[in-house]
């Protein structure tokens, strides 16, 4: 648990959530949101929660970018806000 | 517009109660915290338990295995069947046996260097050299869960992953060649039989529900702690089968449209 | 093999929802008889779980076999709060499954496992919502439970049931995640998830039961269980949700979600903080029951403004909500309130289900959805319309019913208490669903007068697609008998049958509720 | 201004960022446009939470809840052979725990990370993509039936048609 390594993790973290909502193209906001999961699994791993960041990347950033990337497939990449 | 001020006036309101809440808070870290070390004036400290207790009553070192398996395997029953409802959600929300859903455009049109011919070489052969290395690094993590990171979860989310690379490397179709749709259905039901149906193996040996020491005769162990800790792996494998054929089916679902024809 | 009855409840549904999978799948035929057998095994269950109670008290069943110490494994528990509301919630569902064996146009037959699958494991989620003594536990059974339900009420044909099914997602998500945020915080303080545990450690320390974040815990629970139950200011999910949902899954959806909701409400109420903790130290009653009111008031304003017959009635659920969470914080002395909300979990439940079906048969039948639709239905579909009244009555609270017994405890816990505002709310409802129901059952028997509009029901060949009628189209006022197929009609009766048979009976399960609710220390006056 | 960091705001910093990620998360559910961008919003609103659970088990210098497996026949010499738990920097078993003997192993509960949060929120984790999935579903639905996924256009058309569909 270093705790300077705790704190950029987070900082990084809300930086990474808020590009993640307020890019326009859904495709890069999925892929920015796996980056997030990505961030949040590596501060798991730092706080000694080793089970949850294993799960956190499985689930986290590979499967649910995945959906969120073949939903935008499907429909329409550009949104309006 | 009035949708951001309510968002900002209920982000305040929520916001400030907790942040309210958490000045009250114990130290971040701190090891005698009420989570971590317990009240007195209760049962005494669950967590502190575990800790301690749980390698001499599950034969299990990784403490998160054993809690997750044996102790509160009845929340992780439950986890499985959350899983299970979602794949049956989004197959009955979205899977069509017309010809297809109104096809609406969508903007596959403008860039089609996706479907270059050199990405089918590239990316195939690639995949199918990944697909048998992630399935085996997939049971390893199921098997290997007891004592290291790792479990039913993500072996299973591993696995349908691997299938899911199959469907990108080739098209779809190839994939449900090898896990169809039947197939898969029947596999996350078979899962969570397997999980329920051991816990209700102990129910019918006189225990209750989920209780794996009596299952000591089925496996004839020296003693009801390694019961429980084959009982856990036999969980384990059940939640794996499961989340596996729930995730291949979810992204089936989604990249098709329902459809299970062309996909992404 | 009778002290493992409250995992039998569980188990029976939930194997009765995987052999659907791996049998029903390959065979259609084979889906019934399997949710027929589950639903009965659970009801003869629930039905000996409540004798049990009733003779020798709380039942408690720890999974795992992990008793000492309290919280290490997940207990569950059952005594005279949720007895008899897992006994409602099998009878509902075992009703509901008639009704849905005729599911005609609104959902394509090859999804008829998978509503089955989905059926089963709705009532598995409820009926552990009820037993389960367990903060976390209850999160995730809520998460089964609304999942479900998600995909029950998107499945029907109507483009606007997804977009309501959305909305209902959003909101339910965020409501359960709400209840997450109060677990951590109690689970912060006092380092135990078991109900009983969590109790006593309240009890002993009195640090830690004034301190921040345990109101802040309490506060959040509270409003994730009042987002989930459709309480008044976060009820915009609840009409679009259950109105546009094929009424096979309307009719299972509304008498249960909500209610469960309130009783999970009363669970925390009274076995996690205790009723001492929240009507003296807390103090909020006085704001919950204004919030009732407004929550009443609105709801029947809303009802009235109304034209579609489900819309209506979804509004009518907001106005019961009202009436129980403003009956469980009166804090009157003998908790009089509190004995009215718990019968009123169980009439209300058989209400809004009588309401549901005959609006469902409606639908069906003569594709009525709007109130002007449903002109000479009396003639038409006369037993649906007897049922219809029979709920009607109850839900203004005429005497046989048990609607009139379940306000009546309500306003004499409302006047012991001395909410006055309570009392006139609870009367204003009263007159307001009287004006609603008088009003259908008048189109219904005297038909539209020819004035307004031609009494041209536009039936809705697409939507809900009913039989071709056999001669003519259905707007002439020729004596046509067109009465619903025997399985949506007998759910339909046995529930205005027990509606009657509840109020009559209201004696010994008010009894039975009241010693329960002795043996809590709550108040200053007791 | 820097007792105030000092004494509420460091000792509590996991817990100000999780305030602060959640009500991002929360913002966008609510005042998001596109029906993508509020479901992103609901993950990173869930994920805060369980940044809320998994920050109250951390315990300073302790180690990962795996305990280091030790062979039955451990004596007290041998160092663990390199099965020791890999935690980042955590303070290894100190030798005194070696020498318990090896029925029940003691182990200080101040050295190793509290479990309990770990395993609740293995299971929020899969719940919430579990509903991300449910949702895109009716996303896509939503898109193939209305054409749009803009809140504001879909509840244009949901006004201009007649309730009778």
């Amino acid at each position: 648990m270093i705790l300077s390594f705790d704190i950029i993790l987070l900082v990084f973290l809300v930086v990474a959530a808020i590009i993640s909502l307020s890019v326009k193209d859904l495709l890069s906001a999925s892929m920015i949101f796996g980056i997030y999961s990505f961030l949040i699994c590596l501060l798991w791993a730092d706080m000694g929660a080793v089970d949850v960041a294993f799960t956190e990347a499985a689930v986290g950033a590979g499967v649910s970018a995945l959906f969120l990337i073949a939903t935008v497939y499907n429909t329409k990449r550009s949104s309006s806000d | 517009m009035i949708a951001k001020i309510y968002a900002t006036i209920a982000v305040f309101i929520t916001g400030s109660l907790l942040i309210y809440g958490v000045s009250d808070f114990p130290r971040f870290g701190d090891a005698r915290s009420p989570a971590n070390a317990g009240v007195e004036g209760g049962a005494g400290s669950i967590s502190e338990y575990y800790i301690t207790k749980s390698y001499a009553d599950t034969k299990v070192p990784n403490i998160v295995t054993s809690v997750l398996a044996d102790y509160r395997s009845y929340d992780t029953m439950f986890e499985t069947v959350v899983i299970f409802v979602a794949g049956m959600s989004i197959f009955a929300i979205l899977r069509t046996f017309r010809s297809g859903a109104p096809l609406v455009e969508n903007f596959r049109k403008d860039d089609s260097f996706i479907d270059g011919d050199h990405q089918r070489i590239i990316v195939g052969t690639t995949c199918r050299l990944a697909v048998p290395v992630v399935q085996l690094f997939a049971l390893y993590v199921i098997a290997h869960g007891h004592h290291s990171p790792g479990g039913g979860f993500q072996g299973g989310v591993l696995l349908g992953a691997s299938y899911i690379i199959l469907a990108l490397a080739d098209d779809l179709a190839a994939a449900l060649r090898r896990l169809s749709e039947a197939r898969y259905l029947m596999l996350a039901a078979v899962g969570i039989a397997i999980y329920s149906g051991l816990g209700f193996l102990c129910m019918l040996l006189g225990q209750n529900f989920l209780d794996y020491g009596v299952l000591e005769a089925v496996f004839r162990t020296d003693g009801p702690e390694m019961a429980r800790s084959h009982s856990m792996l036999g969980v384990e494998i059940g939640v794996a089968a499961t989340v596996m054929a729930i995730m291949f089916a979810i992204y089936a679902n989604l990249a098709s449209k329902g459809t299970l024809k062309k996909a992404l | 093999m009778s002290d493992q009855l409250p995992i039998i409840v569980l188990i029976a549904p939930l194997f009765g929802a995987l052999l659907v999978g791996l049998w029903g799948m390959r065979d259609h035929r084979a889906c019934y008889p399997l949710v027929f057998t589950a639903l009965l095994t659970s009801v003869t269950a629930a039905v000996a779980i409540l004798f049990r109670v009733v003779n020798h008290g709380a039942i408690d069943y720890f999974v795992g076999g992990w008793e000492k110490p309290l919280g290490l494994g997940i207990q569950l528990r059952i005594d005279a709060l949720n007895a008899p509301v897992l006994l409602i919630i099998t009878v509902v569902a075992l009703l509901v499954s008639f009704f849905s064996i005729r599911r005609t146009g609104e959902e394509q037959a090859e999804k008829t496992p998978h509503f089955y699958i989905l059926f089963l494991l709705l009532c598995t989620g409820l009926c552990g919502i009820t037993i389960t003594a367990d903060a976390f536990n209850l999160f995730v059974l809520v998460e089964v439970s609304s999942l479900s339900s998600y995909g029950l009420v998107a499945m029907g044909s109507n483009k606007r049931g997804t977009m309501a099914a959305f909305h209902y997602l959003l909101m339910g998500t965020v409501g359960a995640s709400f209840y997450l945020i109060g677990v951590g915080y109690l689970y912060l303080k006092t380092g135990s998830l078991n109900m009983q545990d969590f109790h006593d450690i309240l009890r002993n320390n009195e640090a830690i039961r004034d301190s921040k974040a345990i109101t802040i815990g309490f506060l959040f629970m509270l409003v994730g269980i009042w987002i989930k139950m459709a309480f008044f200011p976060l009820y915009g999910w609840l009409p679009n949700a259950y109105s546009y949902a094929p009424s096979s899954s309307s009719s299972l959806l509304a008498p249960l979600m909500t209610k469960v909701s309130v009783y999970v409400m009363l669970r925390v109420m009274i076995s996690l903080f205790g009723l001492e903790w929240v009507f003296v130290d807390l103090g909020w009653s006085h704001l919950v029951v204004w919030l009732a009111v407004v929550a009443i008031l609105a709801g029947s304003l809303l009802a009235l403004g109304q034209r579609e017959l489900k819309k209506m009635l979804c509004y009518l659920i907001v106005v019961e909500v009202g009436y129980m969470v403003g009956g469980a914080w009166l804090a009157d002395p003998n908790l009089w309130g509190m004995t009215g909300t718990i019968y009123h979990i169980l009439a209300d439940a058989l209400m809004t289900l009588a309401l549901f079906l005959a609006a469902g048969n409606f639908a069906r039948h003569l594709g009525a959805v709007e109130l002007k639709d449903l002109d000479g239905v009396f003639r038409k579909m006369p037993l649906t319309s007897l049922g219809f009244i029979v709920a009607g009555l109850a839900i203004i609270g005429v005497p046989p019913t048990c609607g009139f017994f379940s306000k009546f405890y309500l306003i004499r816990g409302a006047i012991e208490g001395d909410h006055w505002e309570f009392v006139v709310a609870l009367l204003v409802s009263s007159l307001v669903s009287a004006v609603l129901f008088f009003r259908i059952f008048e189109i219904a028997y005297f038909g539209v007068k020819p004035s307004d509009g031609h009494g041209h029901a536009h039936t809705h060949e697409d939507a809900y697609s009913p039989e071709p009628t056999q001669q003519g189209r259905v707007g002439d006022l020729t004596l046509l008998r067109r009465e619903a197929p025997l399985t949506s009609l007998v759910p339909l009766l046995i529930t205005g049958v027990l509606i009657v048979a509840l109020g009559l009976a209201n004696g010994p399960i008010v009894a039975f509720i009241r010693t329960f609710l002795e043996t809590l220390p709550h108040g200053p006056a007791l | 201004m820097d007792n105030f960091f000092q004494e509420s705001i460091a000792p509590h910093f996991n817990f100000w960022v999780y305030v602060v990620i959640m009500m991002i998360g929360l913002w966008a559910v609510i005042a998001k446009n596109n029906l993508i961008k509020k479901l992103i919003g609901l993950s990173i609103f869930q994920s805060a939470i369980i940044l809320l659970y998994v920050s109250l088990g951390v315990k300073d210098g302790a180690a990962i809840p795996i305990l280091p497996h030790h062979e039955e026949h451990a004596d007290a010499a041998a160092p663990d052979a390199g099965q020791a738990a890999p935690a980042p920097d955590a303070v290894p078993v100190s030798e005194s725990h070696r020498g318990a003997d090896h029925a029940d192993y003691a182990v200080d509960p101040a050295t190793i990370v509290n479990p309990l949060p770990h395993v609740l929120m293995l299971t929020a984790i899969v719940v919430g993509v579990a509903t991300l999935g449910v949702a895109l579903a009716l996303a896509q639905r939503i898109f193939a039936e209305f054409g749009s996924l803009e809140e504001n256009e879909l509840l244009i058309q949901l006004k201009a048609e007649p309730t009778d569909e």
